[in-house]
C-alpha cells in the first residue's frame, strides 16, 4: 500500500489510555485488589564481594506477622537465571537467591515474606549472614589484569567468552592495519561512560495469586516482556509453564529497567509455598541501588583518516562493565558490534567488543542499549577528527555518511538510508550554511553532491 | 500500643478508623480506602506521585502520619473528578498528549489544581516551579507544560494554542 | 561571572528490531457480532502508546473505523506470544503481525459481504466508515456490522485473522561478524546549543534543534512524544544522571530521586524538529523504530557543544559541573 | 512499629522526651522525619498539634515557631534571604509541610534555612521538663547539634547590614544542595563593621565561618578583602562527598558562591 493512500496510520490520534490516565483510573499491577496478600522483602548482601559462611534465619522466622522464610536451600529447581536462553546466550551464573558467595552490594540473599510489608522489612533486618568479607574489583581494565580477584567462577578471567572462544564479539573487515599505514591522519581517542539508572515512575513489581484447585498461578507484573518473564520463572523454579499466568501490558514506564525478571521468579515460588497471594515491590532505592543500571562502557576509537576527510579504517575496542553477572550484557555487547562504526561507511574497520565482570551491581538493558555509548563516542570523537584534519564537522560526516547499498562493516548492504537527508534536514533547521554540493548530496546516490 | 480514633472527610465522605502506629495517610488512601489514584512512586517524598490536597494545601501523603491530619479535609484526584475544575486540564492534557506512562499523571494533575487554585494565572516559570515536586520520566515536561498554559488560556478567554 | 556558549551537533542511526533478529510476535483479530473488531496480543504497553498504534493499524488494514478496534492485550493465557516491549521492536513486529491478521480478517469479512451481496470479493471496498460496498457503486453496500452479524447468526463463519512476524535470526560470524542483524534503520540528527558557567562548571542546555527520520510515522503525536522525552532523557544522561557518581568506585550510589540527579521542568529548553519519512522495506506501512534512538543525539550534541563552547575535549559523561572545572582547569594548565 | 504519640501542651511534650530519650523520633511536617528516624523509632511524637506554626514580629525582629512552614516563609516574611532559601527546599508540597525547626536538624546538605538564620544569627529556644532555655544557633550546632529538649521557637533580629543568599544546585528548581551561603555585612564609613557569614554543605552542620568574618572585618568591601574571605572559607571548610558533589566541588564552589554573594553585597 502506497504511504499517500493511508487514512488512519499517519494521523494523531488520542492515545488510547489517557482518559484513564488523567482521572488516576488507569490501572497497573499493584492498583488490583487481592485478599489476604503477603508481602515480600528481601534480605541483601552488604558486601560487593563475600564468601557466605553461615546464613541465620531463626529470629527472622519468629518475628511478627512472618510465614514463610526462603533462602537457596528452599529453591526449587535449577535455582539459576538464564534469561536468553530463549536466544541460546550465556550459561546461568547467577542464583535467584545466593549461595556460597555474594558478588556484588545488595544481592538477593534470604526473602522474608510476611503479613505486611513492615513486618517484612522487620524480619529481613533480622537476618543474621556471616561473612568472610573478599577483595572485590569495581574497574574494568584491572578486573582483566592477571591476579586480579575473579567475580565468578564461571569467568575465570573475569571477561565473558563469545562463541568459539573469542575473547570479544568482533568484526574484522578489511585490513585497518594497513589502512593506518596510508592514512593521511591518525585520530585517537577513549570514551567513557557511568552506569545509569532507568528510573521508570512505577518500581519494579509483581502479585502472584495461586488460584488453587489445579496449582496455577497468576502473575500480576509490571515486565516489559510478558511470556519471556513467563517462560523464564518457569524454567527457574521447573514447573510446567502451563501452570503460570501472566498478566500485565499496562506499565508505568520502563526504558529496559522491566526485564530483569528480578521480582517474578521469588514472588512466584513465595505464593506456591504460602498458598497466598504474595507481592513484592521493589522500595526505589532498591529500584537505584539493585535493580539493573545501564552499563558502563570504555569505548576506544583509532580512525585513519584522508586530508579529504575520507575515513579509511576504524579501529574499535570497547569494555562493557557488566557487573557481577551476565544477564543480557553479551546481547548488548554484540548489538553494539552490529551498530559501530556507526552511520558511515569505512572499507576497514576492526571491532572488539568485551564484557567485563566486576563487584557491581549487575547492568543490563537501558533504552538505545548496546547503541546509546556507541553514537555517544563516535559523534565526539568525529568532532575531534574534523577538528585534526581541520574539515566542517557537517561536511566531515556528510561525506562519510552511508549511502543505500554501501557495504557495512558486518557486511550487509545498506538498505532504507536516510543519514544524508536528515544531516541536511538539521543543517538547514540550525541555519548551518553547507556549500551547494554538500546540499545535493543524496543518500540514493554517492556521486551526487 | 494505644490507639485512637482518626476522622477524614476524603473526597468529601467521612471516615474513620482506629489507628496506633505510625501510620502513612498514602497508606490509609490506597490500601484501606483503595483511591488508587494515590501512586507509591518512591515513598521518599521525591517524586509527587502521592501528591493529595490536605485542607486546602498540596502535601505528600506518603511522608504525611495520618494521626496528624485528624479532622482534615483530603481530596484526592479522585475527589477532584467530581468537580467540573479538573475537567478543563483533563481535555487539555489529552489533547496536548500530556501523559505517556500515565503513573506520574494522578499526582502532576493535583499539583497543577492545587498550582491554579492559587494562582490562575501562573506565568511559564510559575508552571516549572510548580511542577518541581513531581517527576515524570516520560514526557520531557514539555507537553504538561503545554497542558497548563491551554487551560490558562482558556480560562482567560484567549486560545487554547 | 563568565558565561560561555557553544554549538554541537551528532549524527545517529538506530537499528530497529531485536539484534539478529529471532524475535517474534503474534497478533489475533476477530470480529464481534455487531462489527467491532478485537486484536488480541500479549504486547506490553509501556506508555509509548502500542495500543494506539496497534489500533490504527488494524483499523487501517480492515478498512474500518478506529473506534470500533479494540486492542485487548496483556495475558499470556488469551494474547498468542510477544517477544516484548524492547529493542525499539514493537511497532515493526508487532505492527506487522497485526497487519498479517487484520489483512486474514478482512479476507474473511469480504468473503461474508460478497456473499450476502451476491458479487465476488474483488469488486468490494471499505469506506473506512463501517461500510463495504461495491466499486464505483455506493449504494450497493452492506455495514460491517450487518456482515458481522451475518457471518455468526447466518452463515456461522469466523470473521478472524492471524498474524505472526519473525525477523529469522542471522547468527553473527564469529571471527567476521557478518551477519544481518536488523530489519532497518532510522536516523537522527540533533544540534544543541549550550551555556557554560565557567566558575561554576554549570551546563545549561539553551535548545535543541533535530531531524529525525523515522520512516512512516504510524502516529506523529506519539513520535513527538518520543521525541521530547527523548531530548529529555538525553539531556540529563549528558549531564547528570548516574548511580555511580564517582565511578568506578561504587561509594556514594543514590538511593532517592534527590541525590540521583535529573533536570526539571525548568531545566528543559525547547525542542525544534523536523521529521523525515523515508519508507522501511519491510515495517508496517513503512514504519521504524523510534523511541530508542531519541535519546542518544542529545547526548554527543550535547558534549560537541560544550567542547566547542570551552575548547576543551571532555570525552566522558555525564558531564557534570566538576567535570567542566577539571576539564578547564587541564586547560589552564596546559596553557601555561 | 512505631507507636504514635502526640501530646496535648508543650508540658507534656518535653515529658515524653524526658521518658523516652533516644528511642523517640519527633515529626513535625515529616519530610525528613517520616523518611529518616521515624521508621526506625520506638516512639514517634507528633508537635503539628501544637500550635508552633506562629510567626512574630519585633522591633525589625522576628520570633518563629519551629512548626512554621518553608511555604510560611515564603509568604509572610519580609526577609527575602530568608524566602529565597525556603523557596530552594523541595517542591511546593514540600514547602508546604516542611517545617523550620525541621530545617535546623536536617542532615546535610539539607538545611538551607538554617544557614540564613545563622548568618542572621539566630537563637533557638527548646522546652524541657526544667523549664525553657535558649542558646544561640552558632553553639547549638557547635556543640554537635543534639536536641536538649523539645524546640519551640527560633528568635533573630533585623539583619545587621546587607544579607545575601546563594544556593549552588544541580537544577533550578527542588534541587538538591551543592553549598549554600548566607552573608551578612554591615558597612561602617567604606569598612566592614560586621560580618556574618554562614555556610551550607561546608561540614556536617551548617557552620559560621569566623575566618571569613576575620578577613572583611576592617577592611573595605573589594576585590582584595573578598579574595582573602573566599580563600579563607575554601581553607577553613570542610565539606562532605555524596552522590550530588564531591569535597572538592563544594570546597570550590563555597569560594565561588561566597565571592559573589560579597560582589553582590558590595555593588548595593
Amino acid at each position: 500500500m502506497a504511504i499517500k493512500d493511508l487514512k488512519i496510520v499517519g494521523q494523531p490520534v488520542k492515545l488510547r489510555d489517557l482518559d484513564t490516565h488523567v482521572t488516576g483510573e488507569t490501572v497497573y499491577y499493584e492498583d488490583i485488589r487481592v485478599p489476604r496478600m503477603l508481602h515480600l522483602k528481601m534480605h541483601r548482601s552488604i558486601y560487593p564481594h563475600a564468601k557466605i559462611l553461615n546464613i541465620d534465619t531463626s529470629e527472622a522466622k519468629s518475628s511478627a506477622g512472618v510465614v514463610c522464610v526462603l533462602t537457596h536451600e528452599d529453591l526449587p529447581g535449577k535455582k539459576k537465571y538464564n534469561g536468553l536462553a530463549g536466544v541460546g546466550v550465556g550459561p546461568e551464573d547467577e542464583s535467584v537467591l545466593a549461595f556460597e558467595k555474594v558478588r556484588w552490594k545488595g544481592e538477593s540473599v534470604v526473602a522474608v515474606i510476611a503479613e505486611t510489608p513492615k513486618q517484612a522489612e522487620a524480619a529481613a533486618a533480622k537476618v543474621k549472614v556471616d561473612y568472610e568479607e573478599l577483595p572485590a574489583v569495581f574497574d574494568i581494565m584491572e578486573a582483566l589484569k592477571d591476579g586480579a580477584p575473579v567475580v565468578t567462577d564461571h569467568w575465570p578471567n573475569n571477561h565473558y567468552i563469545f562463541p568459539d572462544n573469542h575473547r570479544a564479539a568482533q568484526v574484522r573487515y578489511g585490513d585497518v592495519e594497513k589502512a593506518f599505514a596510508e592514512a593521511d591522519h591518525i585520530v585517537e581517542d577513549v570514551y567513557q561512560t557511568q552506569p545509569i539508572e532507568q528510573a521508570p515512575l512505577e518500581t519494579n513489581g509483581c502479585i502472584a495469586v495461586p488460584e488453587g484447585g489445579d496449582g496455577r498461578i497468576t502473575v500480576y507484573s509490571n515486565t516489559q516482556g510478558l511470556q519471556f518473564s513467563l517462560d523464564v520463572t518457569a524454567d527457574i523454579l521447573g514447573v510446567p509453564t502451563s501452570k503460570l499466568r501472566f498478566i500485565g501490558g499496562t506499565v508505568g514506564g520502563g526504558f529496559g529497567g522491566k526485564v530483569d525478571l528480578q521480582p517474578e521468579p521469588i514472588t512466584t515460588l513465595a505464593a506456591m509455598r504460602t498458598g497466598r497471594p504474595v507481592k513484592f515491590k521493589y522500595t526505589r532505592e532498591e529500584e537505584m541501588r539493585v535493580s539493573s543500571s545501564r552499563s558502563a562502557w570504555r569505548v576506544e576509537i583509532k580512525d585513519g583518516v584522508m586530508n579529504d576527510g575520507r575515513i579509511i579504517a576504524r579501529k574499535i575496542t570497547t569494555y562493557q562493565d557488566s557487573g557481577a553477572y551476565l544477564r543480557f550484557s553479551s546481547y548488548g555487547g554484540m548489538k553494539h558490534c552490529g551498530h559501530m562504526p556507526g552511520p558511515y561507511t569505512i572499507p576497514n574497520v576492526w571491532i572488539d567488543s568485551i564484557v567485563v565482570f566486576t563487584n557491581r551491581t549487575p547492568s543490563n538493558a537501558m533504552r538505545g542499549f548496546g547503541v546509546m555509548a556507541g553514537s555517544f563516542a563516535l559523534e565526539v570523537q568525529m568532532d575531534k577528527v574534523a577538528e585534526t584534519i581541520g574539515m566542517d564537522p557537517w561536511e566531515l560526516r556528510l561525506i562519510n555518511a552511508y549511502r543505500e547499498g554501501d557495504m557495512k562493516s558486518h557486511q550487509k548492504e545498506v538498505e532504507d538510508a536516510g543519514m544524508v537527508e536528515t544531516i541536511l534536514a538539521a543543517a538547514k533547521l540550525a541555519g548551518k550554511q553547507l556549500p551547494e554540493e554538500f546540499q545535493k548530496m543524496s543518500s540514493l546516490d554517492r556521486k551526487a553532491g | 500500643m494505644a490507639s485512637r480514633i482518626v476522622s477524614l472527610k476524603v473526597n468529601g465522605q467521612n471516615e474513620e478508623f482506629i489507628v496506633g502506629a505510625l501510620t502513612s495517610l498514602q497508606d490509609i488512601l490506597r490500601d484501606t480506602l483503595n483511591y488508587t489514584s494515590v501512586k507509591e512512586g518512591c515513598r521518599q517524598g521525591g517524586c509527587g506521585s502521592c501528591s493529595v490536597i490536605i485542607d486546602g494545601e498540596l502535601r505528600l501523603s506518603c511522608l504525611t502520619p495520618v494521626q496528624e491530619v485528624d479532622g482534615s479535609e483530603v481530596t484526592t484526584l479522585e475527589g477532584l473528578n467530581q468537580s467540573n475544575s479538573i475537567a478543563a486540564l483533563q481535555q487539555q492534557f489529552i489533547d496536548k498528549y500530556a501523559a505517556q506512562c500515565g503513573f506520574c499523571t494522578p499526582g502532576m494533575m493535583v499539583a497543577i489544581q492545587a498550582l491554579l487554585d492559587r494562582n490562575p494565572n501562573p506565568s511559564r516559570d510559575e508552571i516549572t516551579e510548580g511542577l518541581a515536586g513531581n517527576i515524570c520520566r516520560c514526557t520531557g515536561y514539555l507537553p504538561i507544560i503545554k497542558a497548563v498554559e491551554g487551560v490558562v488560556a482558556e480560562m482567560s478567554g484567549a486560545s487554547g494554542d | 561571572m563568565s558565561k560561555l556558549r557553544g554549538t554541537g551537533f551528532a549524527a545517529v542511526n538506530y537499528p530497529t528490531g531485536m539484534h539478529l533478529g529471532g524475535d517474534p510476535t503474534q497478533s489475533l483479530v476477530h470480529a464481534t457480532t455487531s462489527g467491532n473488531f478485537v486484536v488480541t496480543m500479549s504486547s506490553v504497553d509501556l506508555g509509548q502508546g502500542l495500543k494506539t498504534i496497534l489500533a490504527q493499524i488494524a483499523a487501517e488494514t480492515l478498512g474500518v473505523p478506529l473506534d470500533t478496534v479494540i486492542v485487548d492485550t496483556g495475558d499470556t493465557d488469551t494474547g498468542p506470544h510477544c517477544t516484548g516491549t524492547f529493542a525499539s521492536r514493537t511497532t515493526h513486529r508487532a505492527g506487522n503481525a497485526v497487519i498479517m491478521a487484520a489483512a486474514e480478517a478482512r479476507q474473511a469479512m469480504l468473503e461474508v459481504a460478497a456473499e450476502k451481496l451476491e458479487v465476488s470479493v474483488e469488486d468490494l471496498e471499505t469506506d473506512g466508515q463501517g461500510n463495504i460496498h461495491v466499486k464505483g457503486v455506493e449504494e450497493k453496500a452492506i455495514s460491517v456490522a450487518e456482515t458481522a452479524g451475518a457471518a455468526h447468526f447466518e452463515l456461522g463463519k469466523t470473521i478472524s485473522g492471524r498474524g505472526i512476524f519473525l525477523k529469522t535470526p542471522s547468527p553473527m560470524d564469529p571471527e567476521t561478524g557478518e551477519s544481518d542483524p536488523d530489519s532497518t534503520q532510522a536516523h537522527a540528527c540533533t544540534v544543541a546549543e549550550v551555556e557554560v558557567d565557567t566558575e561554576t562548571g554549570n551546563v545549561e542546555v539553551l535548545g535543541f534543534k533535530s531531524a529525525y527520520e523515522v520512516g512512516q510515522q504510524v502516529n506523529p503525536a506519539l513520535v513527538k512524544g518520543q521525541i521530547v522525552g527523548g531530548a529529555w532523557m538525553g539531556m540529563g544522561h549528558a549531564l547528570q544522571e548516574t548511580t555511580a557518581p564517582y565511578y568506578p568506585a561504587i561509594d556514594h550510589a543514590p538511593g532517592d530521586f534527590q541525590s540521583y540527579v535529573m533536570p526539571g521542568a525548568a531545566d528543559m529548553p525547547s525542542v525544534e524538529c523536523e521529521v523525515l519519512e523515508i519508507a522501511s522495506r519491510n515495517g508496517p506501512f513503512g514504519a521504524k523504530g523510534v523511541g530508542e534512538m531519541v535519546t542518544n543525539s542529545p547526548i554527543p550534541a550535547i558534549v560537541n557543544a560544550i567542547n566547542n563552547a570551552l575548547g576543551v575535549r571532555i570525552t566522558r559523561i555525564p558531564v557534570t559541573p566538576e567535570v567542566v572545572l577539571r576539564a578547564l582547569d587541564e586547560k589552564a594548565a596546559n596553557a601555561t | 512499629m512505631a507507636e504514635y504519640l502526640q501530646p496535648g501542651s508543650l508540658e507534656e511534650a518535653a515529658g515524653m522526651i524526658a521518658s523516652h530519650g533516644s528511642s523517640l523520633a519527633i515529626v513535625a511536617g515529616g519530610t525528613s522525619a517520616m523518611r529518616y528516624s521515624a521508621p526506625q523509632a520506638e516512639h514517634v511524637m507528633g508537635v503539628r498539634g501544637l500550635g508552633m506554626n506562629k510567626i512574630e514580629h519585633f522591633s525589625g525582629g522576628l520570633s518563629l515557631g519551629s512548626g512554621v512552614t518553608m511555604s510560611q516563609i515564603r509568604e509572610s516574611l519580609p526577609i527575602p534571604a530568608l524566602q529565597e532559601a525556603a523557596r530552594g527546599v523541595g517542591g511546593p508540597a514540600v514547602q508546604n509541610m516542611a517545617t523550620i525547626g525541621g530545617n535546623i536538624f536536617a542532615r546535610q546538605p539539607y538545611g538551607d534555612v538554617a544557614v540564613v538564620l545563622l548568618a542572621l544569627d539566630a537563637t533557638v529556644t527548646f522546652s524541657t521538663v526544667n523549664g525553657e532555655h535558649t542558646k544561640k544557633l552558632e553553639d547549638f550546632y557547635a556543640s554537635g547539634a543534639q536536641a536538649d529538649g523539645l524546640l519551640t521557637r527560633i528568635d533573630c533580629a533585623a539583619p545587621g547590614g546587607e544579607l545575601v543568599y546563594l544556593k549552588c544546585g544541580r537544577r533550578r528548581f527542588n534541587s538538591p544542595t551543592v553549598i549554600a551561603v548566607a552573608a551578612c555585612v554591615g558597612l561602617d564609613n567604606g569598612k566592614v563593621g560586621n560580618a556574618c557569614i554562614a555556610l551550607g554543605g561546608a561540614g556536617k552542620h551548617p557552620t559560621r565561618c569566623a575566618a571569613a568574618e576575620k578577613a572583611l572585618i576592617g577592611e573595605a568591601l573589594g576585590v582584595a578583602s573578598i579574595r582573602a574571605a573566599a580563600d579563607q572559607a575554601a581553607g577553613a571548610c570542610s565539606p562532605g562527598t555524596d552522590s550530588v558533589a564531591s569535597e572538592w566541588y563544594r570546597r570550590r564552589m563555597i569560594a565561588t558562591y561566597l565571592t559573589r554573594a560579597l560582589q553582590q553585597i558590595a555593588a548595593g
